[in-house]
């Protein structure tokens, strides 16, 4: 059983929302880990740590992922957006958060980061969804408090503006 | 001019832009210097003793802090204190196995290492020798004379049994024209929030000091409990609770929460514990699973007579001391009757412990367990009488005029109009339409559409006896000396948007806008005790004690400057953000104006008579004005002071072939008196349900007969999905309490303890022509499926029997 | 697996005893369903006497168990090991003893596992019987194994193809051991991969 | 829940790969993670070592020749969905990629991993069954090997690849224009292990007959499963009748085991409903292409 955890340490260089990073971490740290614990953005939840909430995802290279599915140990050279790299500012919200706030789509707030980042990229897809296609697209982030509805009235309602 | 009212308005909530933004601070988001993370060994085996564990690999790991097992945590610590005990059976149970195994995934031995990486390697390196005991999961083997025992010592596996009879049962049943009745089981699941349980612990040996972060409802309870646990001064522990990420009524206690406090005394550095999406199906509280015998009598016109219901509830390890699941039966047995009217009532519980994971509290707490086969019979009556469901609920529910009302078991109904709730709901779902479409759609290409119909009570803020849960509620207003406010109080923002709500009642007592106000909450240190969100109690006992608080000190102000201007209180009122004589409106005092005379310049001295005992500040302390403990002559007793209601409708289509069910659509009618702000009720009913719904066709934590869980992860344990789901249409009527200073009632449980009744009524009225009969859920696919074949060679046997015959046989009554 | 319909009082009003004495039919089935049972035949071209022999012979089952790494003698039919097993990428480490119990000679015996690793625990129970017909003897087996622990939720999905595939490869090594009484130690190799 | 310790090498091309590989054979593979790492993180996959190969860029293509498309291992669910190429030669592919989890995991996925992960319900496994596909292997020597998909599947989670091998490439032959396809399953939620599956490629003559059929069932055996439904094709128009009779012959023949998302007779059941509905919607595109 391999249980010494200092399986020699690797250096990543990453941008995360236009910021470069230079760190040196174990190969088993989870890029949503690395996130939290090593840049101090938890606005990166993790709700499962095997790909099924949602709570982490984030944008790779534009595309949205899980954070809890790879490690940080692969992002060496590449650029993240995480939720707090969307809004221009506290009064300056990007449509996705806004519209959230709007339609009343959040309580808890803990699955939001993840629904706000894989409604984001969604939207750059399609901009004009039917209901049908929003909720396949938010099928792979679990909401427990809402039951979805006002989720759905959001994510239509940045897509018209 | 009276100035903007804001209880009513549809605002946005204060909380959501930290939350859109990652701003928002859960307990695993809060890092302290020199901290360290804890990992549990947990048990594979559901019974068992501890034979022997060997920690010393894991201890010579480099990196690893502390390693303790149960036995040598009783150094630390004593067994998990109750929560509850209404006469029940209360067992030694540590938050670290000692000697004996209940359940798969309990806690054995703990680790603090630097990194949770690490301590989960720790944990790796631990070997526990186990000798497997018999096992017993199943409620009803639980029961059996020679079932194997949880606590030898009781004898038996039951923690508790509670009953009542009111009315002449016996004669009502001999003299009914019908007496129907079902064997009705419910499995387990619970809340499973996206946010597990999360702690974490300082304590500091030079300071002599514990403090806690915690992802709690219940921060107050949870220091108590604390405290207790640990033998440790009350007043030195500080529980801070940041955004909790859901919670669901499964964040009540004080469980494997004290596992880090531990940690933290024996290596005097900070430990965190997050718990793993593992962990929480594991060992997270656990709710529902229960098994009810129910009989009603009826007339042939449909009047209700009398109502006997048994309720078997399996709480698992224990509901007394991990949670405080059993007293939910108690609950049950006391709403069993819901909105309906009966002469005669007989009930009894008996709550079952076995190898399952310990039992707490889910969305619901017993009036889910209450309403579910109570709405289930209801329909199959109906059918059995060939009227209409609609018209049995109608013709037997406590009409408008007839409030207050106490029910037969004992709870004094405040007010409501059930009767219109549903209607309102029979509208939004366009019932006749549907009617019409079922006419039409059934029977062509394997697809069959029903609609359930279903009514509910909401009991809002229980006062259990004996109990931590005993319910008041204590609120301070305080004005600043810039005029703003704060609100403190020990209730709690789990998602429910008390940071927006409480604003808007403050601001319309004090004449100025939300924004004037901040509330305090969520740190033991600043607020007054009180006892947090849980039983829907916000509505009813925080926003009430919140009200007279901020009532109080306005009082105090208008005398304040009734002395300054030399003029009577009575003849000055809050307006528009300012003090003004409503005669002589000239003379006006903005609050900014008051808060700077009172506190700075002249300053109190000057300004203040001495007929006001505190210009600053004021608390109330609150309690329900019609809760009683002591038994009536009936030996009933009155727990719930508010009693919202509500009806609902969900029509779904059945997909023979495959047994799949699609929830098409959802309508619900609910009425919680004074809505302080819609947006966020609505949203509270529709989420609710979604919970109820996932509880129906979904979720299940399914324990085998060697006590396995089976969900152990979220591929199997099913939340329901954006696509699982229609909008949830939601209206409300409002019949305000006369119990409460606003008029309100609490609204978060009524669509969970509801819909699953309501589904189960939909798929039985959609397969109506097979004369299926649902018994256990979740209503797989599998299980659809099944029931529709067993229905198929039912029917080919009795076509065959009745070639053979000529007479045709006669069907008895029962369902 | 289809339910049985519900026994309700309509079937049998006079059925009911206590109160809490309800019809239950689903429990037997939902066995069926978690259980793991594997059952089958392997054919061997050798006699009887030299099957048994080798059924019999610690060294040989050690070699031929899947993924054994390490076996030593507590005492007569009584072994202790380490077992590496392997279901894709799912593999664990289990420490265990296995007991051969109720032998006939040359004609049957039990064997009892049972293992307990990190990622959980294991119990297996088999029956081994011998049938000789001209020079060909038919080993019959029925095997049930029920795991535990935090392997359980997911290894369920592949655990009957992938036992039916380790008792393969056992009676496959048995087979060649009593071919050619060469002695080599070999281990199952599951390839183990990622998506 | 977090993995054990590994060390961790980046390939940065498949010679690289594959020379690291012949020194490491017990290494695992990292494309990508969407299987292994939820293993790992739940400590059930223990790897000493992962050769990540998402660098290999070789693995990475979609290209056509003459009768086949060439997928590269690597390539990720939705590059074959985007793939203008796959929608237009193989859309029964591109149909049943979509059915892969959730965008964020068809943004990492990788059709090689799953084939070489075999989950016995993968969508893509089922359908490049039915197209009858070969995985291209090749091994430090550079030695390559074809396998036809039916063949390369083992068991569950057993495929035939060696430790020094890896997952070049996948051969899928384009199917002649005017083929019908379908694929449906059944699952509980989006996103789920399909508790069953299935996937049919047929054409239709002139005359409405059925030229060539294929069709492939996957959660019913322990690997995705070609199914023989002969009897159907060069047999006149298709007609409820001959497709019932097709059903009750396969159904004799199949027999599932019991898994953790249903039960051996119920995807039995399901084996039935999914031929019937996919052979028929197959034959209707046939007929109207």
């Amino acid at each position: 059983m391999n249980v010494e955890a200092n399986a020699d340490k690797i250096e990543v260089t990453v941008s995360v929302n236009g910021e470069t990073y230079r760190r040196t971490i174990e190969p088993r740290m989870l890029l949503a880990d690395f996130l939290r614990i090593e840049l101090g953005l938890t606005g990166t939840h993790i709700g499962c740590e095997h790909g099924k909430c949602g709570a982490c995802t984030i944008l790779f290279d534009g595309e949205p992922i899980r954070s809890c599915l790879m490690f940080a140990a692969q992002i060496d050279g590449h650029e993240l957006t995480t939720i707090e790299g969307l809004a221009e500012s506290p009064e300056q919200l990007h449509p996705v958060q806004q519209a959230f706030i709007d339609n009343h789509a959040l309580q808890c707030g803990f699955c939001t980061p993840g629904l706000i980042m894989t409604s984001h990229a969604f939207l750059e897809e399609n901009d004009n969804p039917s209901e049908a296609e929003i909720r396949r697209a938010l099928s792979g982030n679990i909401c427990r408090c809402t039951g979805y509805t006002n989720i759905v009235k959001a994510v239509s309602d940045a897509a018209q503006r | 001019m009276t100035g903007e009212k804001w209880v009513g308005k549809r605002l946005e909530r204060k909380e959501d832009l930290r939350f859109v933004t990652g701003h928002g601070t859960y307990t695993d988001d809060v890092t302290l210097p020199g901290m360290l993370h804890a990992a549990m060994v947990r048990s594979p085996h559901a019974h068992a003793k501890i034979k022997s564990i060997d920690c010393t690999k894991a201890q010579a790991l480099p990196g690893v802090h502390a390693v303790i097992t149960g036995e040598d945590a009783k150094k630390y610590w004593g067994p998990l204190p109750k929560s509850v005990d209404i006469d029940m059976k209360i067992p030694t149970v540590f938050a670290l196995a000692v000697d004996k195994i209940y359940y798969m995934g309990e806690p054995v031995v703990a680790v603090a290492a630097d990194t949770r990486y690490l301590a989960e390697d720790a944990v790796d390196l631990i070997e526990v020798e186990y000798e497997p005991l018999e096992i017993v999961v199943d409620t009803e083997k639980a029961l059996a004379p020679d079932a194997p025992l949880l606590y030898p010592e009781w004898g038996n596996n039951i923690q508790c049994e509670w009953g009542m009879s009111v009315g002449p049962v016996e004669e009502i049943f001999a003299k009914a024209d019908h007496v129907f009745e079902d064997r009705i089981p419910h499995h387990r699941y619970s809340g499973v929030p996206i946010e597990g349980r999360a702690a974490l612990a300082d304590y500091d040996p030079y300071n002599r000091s514990l403090k806690l972060w915690c992802s709690t409802q219940t921060p107050l309870i949870v220091r108590t409990l604390v405290a207790q646990t640990f033998d440790f001064p009350e007043h030195d522990v500080q529980v801070i609770a940041p955004d909790v990420g859901g919670a669901f009524g499964n964040k009540i206690q004080a469980d494997a929460e004290v596992i880090p406090c531990l940690l933290s005394m024996i290596t005097g550095r900070p430990v965190k514990w997050t718990e793993s999406r593992q962990e929480n199906l594991l060992s997270g509280i656990q709710c529902r699973d229960y098994v009810w015998n129910i009989k009603i009598a009826v007339d042939n016109d449909g009047t209700l007579r009398g109502l006997k219901g048994e309720v078997l509830g399996n709480v698992g390890k224990d509901g007394t001391c991990h949670a405080a699941g059993a007293g939910k039966f108690l609950v049950a047995c006391a709403y069993l009757p819901g909105p309906y009217k009966w002469q005669a009532y007989e009930t009894n519980t008996k709550v079952v412990v076995s190898n399952k994971a310990p039992s707490g509290a889910y969305r619901g707490y017993g009036k889910d367990i209450a309403n579910y086969p109570m709405e289930i019979m209801m329909n199959r009556i109906a059918d059995k009488l060939g009227i209409s469901a609609v018209d049995l609920r109608k013709k037997n529910m406590i009409e408008a005029d007839e409030f207050p009302y106490q029910q037969i078991s004992g709870p004094i109904y405040d007010s409501g109009d059930y009767h219109l709730c549903l209607d309102k709901a029979l509208d939004l779902i366009d019932y006749d339409e549907v009617r019409a479409r079922q006419a039409k759609q059934n029977g062509k290409d394997g697809k069959y559409i029903g609609v359930g119909i279903g009514s509910m009570l909401e009991p809002s803020g229980g006062a259990v006896p004996m109990c931590i849960f005993n319910s008041y509620e204590v609120a301070t207003v305080r004005m600043m000396p810039e005029g703003g406010f704060h609100v403190l109080t020990g209730h709690q923002n789990i998602g429910q948007g008390i940071e927006t709500t409480l604003c808007q009642v403050v601001a319309d007592e004090m004449a100025c806008t939300p924004d004037d106000v901040r509330i305090i909450f969520g740190d033991t240190n600043a607020v007054p005790y009180g006892l947090g969100p849980w039983s829907s109690r916000g509505a009813t006992f925080n926003v009430s004690c919140v009200v007279e608080a901020a009532r109080k000190l306005k009082t105090n102000l208008l005398e304040v400057c009734a002395n300054i201007w030399q003029c009577d209180g009575a003849e000055l009122e809050f307006q528009g953000g300012a003090v003004v004589h409503k005669s002589d409106t000239i003379r006006r005092m903005t609050l900014k104006e008051i808060g700077n005379q009172t506190h700075l310049f002249p300053g109190a001295f000057g300004v203040v008579p001495e007929s006001v005992s505190n210009p600053f500040e004021a608390t109330h302390y609150w309690t329900s004005p019609v809760a009683f403990w002591k038994p009536d002559e009936l030996g009933r007793i009155s727990l719930y002071t508010t009693h919202p209601s509500g009806s609902s409708a969900v029509v779904v289509e059945v997909d023979t072939d495959t047994g799949k069910i699609t929830v098409l659509d959802i309508a619900m009618c609910e009425d919680i008196g004074t809505l302080i702000n819609p947006t966020i009720c609505e949203g509270q009913v529709q989420g609710g349900y979604v919970q109820g719904i996932g509880g129906a066709l979904l979720e299940e934590l399914e324990y085998d007969e060697y006590g396995q869980l089976l969900n152990t992860d979220l591929t199997s344990y099913l939340h329901p999905l954006a696509s699982d789901v229609p909008d949830v249409k939601v209206v409300h009527i409002q019949s305000p309490s006369p119990f409460t200073p606003l008029g309100t009632k609490g609204g978060a449980e009524g669509g969970t303890l509801m819909s699953c009744a309501v589904v189960v009524n939909a798929v039985e009225d959609a397969l109506r022509s097979f004369d299926v009969k649902i018994s256990d859920l979740p209503l797989t696919p599998e299980r659809v499926k099944g029931l529709l074949n067993a229905a198929q060679a039912k029917r080919d046997a009795r076509k065959t029997e009745r070639e053979r015959k000529t007479a045709p046989e006669k069907t008895p009554v029962e369902v | 697996m289809p339910e049985k319909p519900k026994e309700s009082a309509k079937q049998h009003p006079k059925k009911r005893r206590s109160k809490f004495d309800f019809a239950r039919p689903r429990k037997e089935i939902r066995k069926e369903k978690k259980r793991m049972n594997v059952t089958g035949e392997y054919i061997l071209e050798c006699s009887k006497e030299r099957t048994w022999r080798a059924l019999n012979d610690p060294q040989v089952l050690s070699r031929c168990t899947p993924g054994f790494q390490s076996m030593n003698v507590v005492a007569p039919d009584h072994y202790e090991g380490v077992v590496k097993v392997g279901i894709g990428s799912i593999s664990g480490t289990y420490k265990g003893e296995m007991k051969l119990s109720d032998k006939v000679d040359q004609e049957k015996y039990t064997i009892i596992g049972e293992g307990a690793g990190p990622i959980g625990i294991m119990n297996v129970t088999g029956n081994i019987e011998l049938q000789e017909l001209d020079a060909l003897t038919t080993i019959v087996y029925s095997f049930e194994a029920r795991i535990g622990g935090a392997v359980k939720g997911l290894a369920q999905r592949g655990l009957i193809p992938i036992a039916k595939y380790l008792i393969k490869q056992f009676f496959g090594s048995l087979a060649e051991e009593l071919a050619a009484e060469k002695i080599e130690n070999r281990s199952a190799h599951i390839p183990e991969t990622s998506t | 829940m977090k993995p054990c310790a590994f060390s961790y090498v980046k390939a940065s091309s498949l010679d690289n790969l594959l020379a690291i590989l012949s020194d490491n054979s017990d290494a695992k593979i990292l494309a990508g993670g969407q299987s292994l790492v939820p293993m790992m993180n739940m400590r059930l996959a223990r790897p000493e070592m992962l050769i990540d190969i998402n660098d290999v860029t070789e693995l990475r293509f979609i290209t056509e020749e003459q009768d086949h498309i060439r997928v590269g291992a690597l390539t990720r669910y939705n590059e074959i969905i985007e793939s203008d190429l796959i929608k237009a030669k193989i859309p029964l592919l591109s149909d049943v990629t979509e059915y892969i989890g959730y965008i964020a995991i068809r943004n990492r996925g990788t059709i090689g991993g799953s084939l070489v992960h075999n989950d016995p319900s993968a969508e893509i496994g089922v359908a490049l069954v039915c197209l009858g596909a070969e995985v291209v292997l090749v091994n430090s020597d550079a030695e390559e090997r074809v396998v036809p998909l039916d063949q390369f599947f083992i068991t569950t989670y057993l495929t035939d690849i060696a430790p020094d091998e890896i997952l070049r490439e996948i051969r899928i032959p384009i199917p002649a224009a005017h083929s019908g396809h379908a694929f449906k399953e059944v699952s509980r939620r989006v996103g789920d292990f399909a508790m069953a599956n299935a996937a049919a490629l047929m054409q239709v003559g002139t005359g409405g007959e059925i030229t060539s059929l294929s069709f492939s069932f996957g959660g019913i055996g322990d690997v995705p499963m070609q199914i023989d439904l002969n009897a159907l094709v060069d047999n006149g128009p298709l007609v409820e009748e001959k497709l019932d009779q097709a059903v009750t012959k396969v159904l004799r023949e199949i027999d599932p085991e019991s898994d953790n998302v249903a039960s051996g007779d119920y995807k039995k059941q399901l084996a039935g409903v999914l031929l019937k509905q996919v052979v028929s919607e197959a034959y209707d595109r046939a007929t109207n292409s």
